[in-house]
């Protein structure tokens, strides 16, 4: 299955993309997509990552669908 | 990149908003927009770009923000406010894009009848938005460029990123 | 009757206002003029004419103030504010005359390099600002008006208005 | 000697007057001055009143000296 996956300030600088699209095995959980993109990213290892699944944060085990919106980030910094 | 997004909750009397836009943020009047009139006292948290940062200049701040899950969070914080503290309306509006050295980068707002619950509700809310809307700042220095990352709270780090809607939001 | 009246103090980068004046009250204007560039917060507190107080229908407000002391007061609070606050600026604006409902009626701004005592020092100022600074209203209803008359604290009306001094500063 | 003894909001509406200007005896104390006043406009007896010499709030032992701004009025309502 296809999942999107959004990078957003360092790590989109670290990755050299806010967006690109990847394969998962069905029913793969959060945490292990999480893994997943580090591998291809092995420069994410030096940040301090977040995780969300469809706009929301992740807790890890959510199982992730075919056409969902991931997104791997930085500690935020707004304010 | 960024566009204005708003949404905007009405329930009767009650009208909170949050927004993401990339224009100049105008305090008085996003103040003026939490005002029901019942009650007798807005608090105002205005932030916005220091010229020096741990000693180094800024030239300028990048805003980049998550925008359709930094307005989820922002009106989830609204929700837990109102569980919390006894508050007529509040509205967030956070600038992204170039700020320059003094622009507001974030306005929030709340109206209540007795002021003590809105110095409280503002205090708690931009505590919670730096924690938990995704929104990242970049610094811009006369020799450089750096993305400020947040500090992780303890808990996160220990769960090694396991588990962070719980760290969100217990 | 009243009109403009304003004090200032410059000391190196700090830069505190008072300020007495029958013209409307743009809060955004008054948040900005405390701000310290190295500071990164400004808490506003905005009071504003309710509609309804008691349950009993408001149609406009008079302020009256006694200027001079009034003016005096505001600066005294602003003194003491720095002494127990780590706070960068203060400006407090507040309006006499006629006010419609909803408009403001008095701009307390505190900038602080650290938001919590921006917080705290703003809630102190607004709570001293209504128990100190010679400043009534009058409200207007439909079939009558009533001059408002604070609640004086249980040691001021036992010393039977002996020592106020002591009651208003201590 | 003479003095200026100005009202604000509800004094002002009980007196009516906004400034007078009183007689008292040298070395006259602010607490026995506000007496005087109140003797003199007795519909001030259902206020709580505060008391002010030259801007600043009295504590009632003040000397009152020749030319000194008095003023009577309420609590104070403002904010």
């Amino acid at each position: 299955m296809k999942v999107q996956v959004l990078f957003f300030g360092a790590t989109a600088d670290a990755v050299g993309e806010r967006e690109i699209e990847i394969s998962l095995a069905e029913r793969t959980k959060a945490e292990a997509a999480l893994a997943e993109i580090v591998e291809q990213f092995p420069q994410l290892k030096s940040h301090s990552l977040l995780f969300a699944v469809n706009q929301e944060y992740a807790n890890g085990g959510e199982i992730i669908e075919n056409g969902d919106e991931l997104a791997v980030f930085t500690a935020v910094s707004g304010g | 990149m960024t566009n204005k997004a708003q949404k905007t909750k009405d329930e009767g009397q009650i009208t909170d908003f949050v927004e993401i836009t990339i224009e100049p943020l105008d305090v008085g009047e996003i103040a003026r927009r939490v005002v029901p009139e019942s009650c007798g006292a807005i608090v105002t948290l205005d932030g916005f770009v220091r010229q020096f940062t741990k000693g180094r200049e800024t030239l300028y701040l990048e805003y980049e923000g998550y925008q359709p899950m930094a307005l989820k969070e922002m009106e989830k914080l609204i929700v837990r406010a109102h569980e919390q503290f006894e508050i007529a309306n509040v509205g967030i509006v956070h600038r992204l894009g170039k700020l320059e050295i003094g622009a507001t980068s974030v306005v929030i707002s709340v109206a209540s009848p007795h002021r003590r619950a809105a110095f409280e509700a503002c205090e708690w809310l931009i505590k919670e938005l730096k924690r938990t809307v995704p929104i990242w700042k970049k610094e811009v220095y006369a020799d450089g460029e750096t993305w400020v990352e947040g500090e992780q709270t303890e808990a996160q780090k220990a769960d090694k990123h396991q588990n962070l809607k719980n760290n969100h939001y217990e």
